[in-house]
């Protein structure tokens, strides 16, 4: 009982924030409905009894990500955020077409090819669990995931910065 | 010995070739290279002992693990092999590449693309040596792209020369004609056993009868036929042998490596390594026969070059030709053993020769050289030795021994007889080449601008001990691995008279021709028109192959020009029409639909294809997003 | 509650993030939209994994893990480029942004 | 586990009391801070308001009570150009993630006994991980707060909040993580269980050094003096709750006192044995509940201890002087951070060496840690010594 309404009431709760988060005018208000999208995620994570995932999603999404919107938007807009330009790109009618035939095809398996729906059985999923997975099979996919992120950290940081301002501008005027 | 163990000898220098990729210092990546060389040769010495160690009779090691798996049951391993004949490739390959890298330590001094070069040279060690150790057909041909891939780039290194660029491309292309042959070969292989592993316990590619028919032919002379073709084209047989000489625009130390020692014996390896096939089809006499005619030809080329290193590598041409003979005509062991031989005093030459153009500065034409004796001591008596192993003086000389057995071996042959003669007269040619070259090169006074000097010692070192194989190397073969390589020795009284003669003979006849000439200045008796020009085979196939293609070309421009009739035919007549029913409404109406109309919708056409292609990056997000579905719909419409 | 539901709500999911990705000209709301597509993603790894034959495997979590990771570095990249173009074109609008050389 | 069996009182049974209590406690707090701070600065601090209508002091523990009504009575004023919804969002959203962390701290109150599965949620088995990942939500807030109200110096304090908040979560995980790895897991209940049986990680000298870190990050998350930059009253006037008064401001302040709270509880929890003492036993198999001396025993050891981290902290605002920005980054990025990252390698040897579980080794392995500790710690104080320059002022002489 609780599980179905809990269900709901997140599903509706990232709808809404992913459609407002896409939709707003002012991109400040749009990272915070993105983020409360995330929350609604997470949420439904816990309710799939992956809680450790569900905690990621809040540090890495709302934590992390969150903040390197909002300050990309500061770097880029204007600090107000809001965009009075026209927001949508040319031929939007066609991409809500495309969207449209996605949707249906993405539904197709979920109709035709799936098994009939089974109960889930009841788990208890451990973290220790997941961090023995991590280090043992995994070890490799791990290493690999922590190259990766280097590289895309030093990468960004280079891209971001930029060609360097001679000295002299930066003096004192 | 292990699968590591025989993995690390192609792999180390592979290992240097991605490590010398990245290195900027030439010196340093000198030092890598070498490095891993030494010690893949280390490891080849160890494996060519315990080969060695093994009986003739009983079955290679083989150490093979799944590679890829076609369907459910075919199986394509990947895997090493090692038998003497490997054993001794291996180890000889690692040990001139190992002298020949040092050499190029000093020749490639002063060039800044020094590190790139021995990337270039690492990669094609790695390439030769895995060509000669794996243990499966495909593979192989992996290993042979390599080697031509890397061959392609040392011979166009100096790409800024365009001879250097076009040589490169026509050692590629024309090496290209065998592949394909040989990629044939393979398919056909694969079809007929369904594998291509070369020994498995019995169950080998070499290992099984094969009993199929293939265009009534024989399926084993078929694939053997073809898999020649590949080593035609590599090891330039006739008709495939043009690119070789081109090929001399490379530096020298990669003409050593890969136009004398290496690359070209891997034709001759690969007939060697897959000679069962070819005794199980019958079709070593073509193998002879194409060689007897190569060395033939080529030794006549060779006759008239000026080019020092050009007449090297007719001579090579002419030595693999007899390689193949003795392949053909007396097994693995005969040719595998001029083979080795070969290796040593051509790369000895060839790296004479490189320290000799280094000393007169960059000079090749021989008519500019002459009195090198005196400056360049070392030198010259490296290459004299050389010199000698090629044109076999008897007894002392590795060449000597080597040749000998070819002989004997087609002697033996009745059938063979013809081939024999043709092989005596073309060592008599070498002899005749070789003492002119030297003559031309030692005898006499300098007659290039800058005095000569004598080269580093970097460069004279690897000459004296190559200087020694050449010469006690026969003795030492012929005892140890000769037996190994399961070959009989013939000692044949008339056949060492001959090859006696042919050499002494030889030598005597170049020396009675030129004694005395004003070498250089007066005309060149030998050099005459079909030589110089040797005998046209670039124009021969300029005259063919370009011929077809411009008869192609004329044809196509006449299709072409047929449409362009139509299409005024077309435009005249409906103007003629439009005039005929000269009214506004008809010759509007033809108008718009013949003409304008009709290229209007060209243009539209035209827009509409370009319209997607213009930078609208949702636009292109959506039509990715298209194809997603179009995909997806696919896929559940399979289901 | 059944796998299905998961399923058909992380396709909506996805297909708003689509909706953005092709109907907004910012490139920072476009990020977000692939922001939005990878999670529903994530979803539907997690919903497969919860109604699987043996969840004891924990396949789910390790690739979402893996997915999350690998989306932060993403996001990190792609920000970096957005004002990486911005300092060039004066602009994240994707529609004025459609050449690849200098001018 | 699962979520069938939870009913609406349990819920309310579980989260209720925690508000209250800690209301109470903040109430409480501020006197005891505005008392300290008083007594530091050698002055008397709150003493007149006591029980209404009477003379009777009672050293100003009225007082709360009144900065309370006064808050509540006065007129909540927005700014024009103001972005009302994230202008009123601000504070509640800086409440609420503070309110929600306190139910990972595992506080053994006594009526929480007959509740099962996940209302108990520090037996939740990611407890740490959520509380740090509900705790980075407070930047967001403070960001929100300093971009709503469309004021220069309010987003100037906004971003610096959210700088500040970034780079001292890094250490401040990183130094959880040491305990975590030495327990072998995130569960609250068993991390404490580990410290009631062994001994407090503090004890420890990679302990000491990662609790010094925790607590200084601590102080830098909650933007306690001398951290408190985003809200530097010199600089930029009150940073990100300029535009804020009246009951939102209180929230804030709330906010900010119950995350206090919630953070020295995790380092209650992670380094000070939790709600272990005398007369407490722990044992997390019944759902993590202690067996006391009697009931609420080891809650009232956990709150005791929290509020001598909360004296410690009262002490330090009332010393030291406000950091600058740079000095302020520097000392995140250039000390705490090596320093912790350094700091787990050395638990990880000495993990190992516990493992051996032979007291000599155990000992030399404490010894050689701590001496490798503190040779680094001087050695990146050394380093920096040099690097922190007096500032260039660009564009102000």
């Amino acid at each position: 009982m609780n599980e179905v309404v809990a269900f709901w009431i997140l599903s509706i709760i990232a709808i809404f924030g992913a459609l407002v988060a896409v939709r707003k005018r002012n991109l400040i208000h749009g990272v915070f409905a993105l983020l409360v999208f995330f929350a609604g995620l997470s949420g439904l994570f816990l309710l799939l009894l992956a809680e450790f995932i569900a905690a990621v999603q809040v540090l890495v999404y709302i934590g992390a990500v969150g903040i390197l919107l909002l300050f990309a938007i500061m770097l880029t807009e204007r600090v107000t955020g809001d965009d009075d330009r026209r927001v949508t790109s040319r031929g939007w009618f066609w991409g809500l077409v495309v969207t449209a035939a996605v949707f249906v095809v993405l539904l197709l398996p979920a109709i035709q090819q799936l098994p009939p729906p089974k109960a889930a059985q009841t788990i208890d999923p451990s973290v220790k669990e997941l961090g023995h997975k991590l280090m043992n099979p995994y070890v490799v996919t791990l290493e690999v995931l922590a190259l990766l992120l280097t590289a895309a950290l030093i990468g960004a940081v280079t891209a971001a910065q930029g060609v360097r301002m001679p000295k002299e501008e930066d003096s004192p005027e | 010995m292990s699968t590591t163990t025989l993995a690390l000898i192609p792999l180390l220098p592979l290992l240097a070739a991605a490590l010398t990729c990245a290195l900027q210092n030439g010196r340093r990546a000198a030092g890598v290279a070498i490095v891993a060389m030494l010690a893949s040769c280390g490891l080849a010495l160890s494996a060519l002992k315990e080969a060695c160690g093994m009986k003739p009779t009983d079955d290679p090691l083989t150490f093979d693990f799944e590679w890829l798996t076609v369907g459910n049951d075919t199986v394509i391993n990947f895997g090493f092999v090692l038998d003497p004949l490997t054993g001794v490739m291996a180890a000889m390959v690692t040990f001139v590449g190992l002298l020949i890298f040092i050499y190029s330590a000093g020749y490639m001094k002063e060039d800044e693309r020094m590190a790139r070069f021995f990337c270039y040279l690492s990669l094609f060690a790695a390439g030769m040596l895995g060509l000669v150790l794996v243990n499966n057909l495909l593979l192989l041909f992996m290993c042979w792209e390599i080697v031509g891939v890397a061959s392609y780039l040392l011979i166009s290194f100096w790409f800024h020369k365009p001879e250097a660029a076009a040589a490169g491309k026509k050692a590629f292309i024309v090496t290209r004609i065998g592949d394909m042959g040989f990629l044939i070969g393979i398919l056909l292989a694969f079809k007929t056993t369904g594998t291509l592993t070369l020994y498995d316990g019995g169950q080998g590619l070499l290992e099984l009868p094969i009993g199929a028919t293939v265009l009534g032919l024989k399926a084993s002379a078929m694939i053997s036929l073809l898999l020649f073709m590949g080593a035609v084209g590599k090891s330039g047989q006739l008709p495939l042998h043009v690119w070789l000489p081109d090929a001399m625009e490379g530096p020298t130390p990669v003409s050593a490596l890969i136009h004398a020692a290496t690359m070209v014996a891997a034709g001759v390896f690969l007939v060697a390594r897959t000679m069962p096939l070819f005794e199980n089809g019958g079709t070593l006499p073509v193998v002879a026969w194409t060689g007897a005619i190569t060395a033939l030809i080529a030794a006549f080329i060779a006759l008239g070059q000026y080019d020092i290193k050009r007449i090297l590598a007719y001579s090579t041409v002419s030595q693999l030709g007899l390689m193949m003979v003795g392949l053909g005509v007396g097994g693995v062991a005969v040719g595998m053993f001029h083979l080795l031989t070969h290796a040593f005093f051509k790369a000895l030459l060839f790296l004479g020769a490189g320290s000799i153009i280094h000393g007169c500065h960059e000079e090749q034409d021989i008519r500019k050289m002459g009195g090198i004796w005196k400056p360049m001591r070392v030198t010259s008596i490296a290459y004299l030795c050389g010199t000698a192993a090629l044109v076999a003086l008897p007894f002392v000389t590795s060449g000597y021994y080597s040749k000998d057995q070819i002989l004997a071996a087609a002697w033996e042959e009745p059938l063979m007889r013809p081939v024999f003669w043709i092989a005596a007269a073309a060592s008599l040619l070498t002899a005749v080449y070789m003492t002119r070259q030297c003559l031309y090169v030692f005898a006499g006074e300098y007659r290039g601008c800058k005095t000569p000097h004598e080269s580093p010692v970097t460069m004279t070192t690897p000459l004296v001990i190559l200087a020694l194989f050449a010469l006690g190397m026969g003795m030492v073969l012929e005892k140890s691995i000769f037996a190994k390589l399961q070959g009989k020795l013939i000692h044949d009284n008339f056949v060492i008279a001959v090859s006696m003669a042919v050499a002494l003979g030889g030598i005597a006849l170049g020396w009675l021709i030129y004694r005395g000439r004003a070498l250089g200045q007066a005309a060149d008796p030998l050099a005459v028109t079909p030589l110089v020009r040797k005998l046209w085979f670039d124009e021969l196939y300029a005259a063919t192959v370009g011929r077809l293609w411009a008869l192609a070309i004329v044809i196509f421009e006449q299709l072409n020009e047929l449409l362009h009739f139509v299409r005024d035919l077309a435009v005249l007549l409906a103007d003629r029409i439009g005039n005929a029913f000269a009214v506004g409404g008809d010759r509007k109406l033809i108008d718009t639909l013949a003409f304008d109309g009709m290229c209007n919708r060209l243009r539209s056409a035209g827009h509409a294809v370009t319209r997607p292609q213009n930078g609208f990056l949702p636009g292109y997000l959506r039509l990715i997003a298209l194809g997603a579905v179009a995909l997806g719909l696919l896929v559940s419409w399979m289901k | 509650m059944t796998l299905h539901h998961y399923l058909i709500l992380a396709a909506l999911l996805f297909c708003v993030g689509l909706m953005g990705a092709f109907t907004r000209r910012n490139a920072i709301v476009v990020l977000f939209s692939v922001e939005i597509m990878l999670n529903a993603a994530n979803l539907n790894f997690i919903a497969f994994w919860r109604y699987s034959e043996n969840p004891a495997l924990l396949h789910g979590p390790l690739f979402t893990l893996f997915a999350i990771a690998v989306a932060a570095a993403e996001v990190a990249v792609g920000l970096a480029l957005v004002i990486a173009v911005y300092r060039h074109f004066k602009t994240v609008d994707l529609e004025s942004m459609d050449t690849l050389r200098e001018e | 586990m699962s979520l069938e069996p939870l009913t609406l009182t349990d819920i309310l049974i579980a989260t209720v009391p925690l508000m209250l209590i800690f209301a109470t406690l903040f109430a409480f707090t501020t006197w005891l801070e505005r008392k300290a701070l008083a007594r530091i600065q050698n002055r008397i601090g709150p003493n007149k308001v006591g029980i209404p209508c009477t003379r009777i002091g009672l050293f100003g523990l009225g007082q709360p009570a009144a900065d309370g009504i006064k808050m509540i009575f006065k007129e909540d004023i927005v700014p024009r150009g103001a972005d009302r919804l994230f202008h009123l969002l601000a504070p509640i959203l800086a409440l609420i993630p503070a309110m929600l962390v306190l139910c990972f701290l595992p506080l053994n109150f006594p009526w929480i006994k007959n509740i099962q599965g996940l209302v108990k949620p520090f037996m939740l088995d990611g407890a740490v991980i959520f509380f740090f990942a509900i705790t980075g939500l407070n930047t967001l807030a403070v960001f929100m707060a300093g971009w709503a109200s469309r004021n220069k110096y309010s987003l100037l304090g906004g971003i610096r909040a959210v700088a500040q908040m970034v780079s001292y979560e890094i250490p401040l995980v990183l130094s959880a993580v040491i305990v975590v790895m030495m327990v072998g897991s995130l569960n609250a209940a068993e991390i404490v269980k580990e410290q009631a049986d062994e001994y407090w990680f503090i004890l420890s000298p990679w302990g000491f050094t990662a609790f010094v870190i925790f607590f200084i990050a601590a102080l830098a998350e909650t933007n306690r003096s001398p951290f408190d930059l985003p809200e530097a009253e010199s600089e930029i006037i009150a940073g990100y709750f300029t535009e804020y008064s009246g009951f939102k401001f209180a929230l804030f302040f709330l906010g900010e006192y119950i995350a206090m709270f919630a953070i020295s509880g995790l380092a209650v929890t992670l380094f000070l044995g939790g709600g272990d003492g005398p007369g407490v036993t722990m044992n997390p198999e019944d759902q993590g509940l202690a067996t006391e001396a009697f009931p609420g025993l080891s809650a009232v050891w956990f709150l005791a201890k929290i509020f001598a981290l909360i004296a410690v902290m009262i002490w330090l605002r009332g010393t030291l002087p406000r950091l600058r920005v740079d000095q302020l980054m520097g000392f995140a990025w250039k000390f705490m951070l090596p320093l912790s990252i350094l700091n787990i390698l050395v638990a990880g040897f000495a993990w190992h060496a516990e493992q051996l579980d032979n007291t000599i080794i155990t000992v030399i392995t404490w010894v050689i840690s701590f001496a490798v500790l503190y040779g680094a710690a001087s050695g990146l104080n050394q380093l920096n010594r040099g690097k922190v320059r007096p500032r260039e002022y660009k564009y102000a002489e």
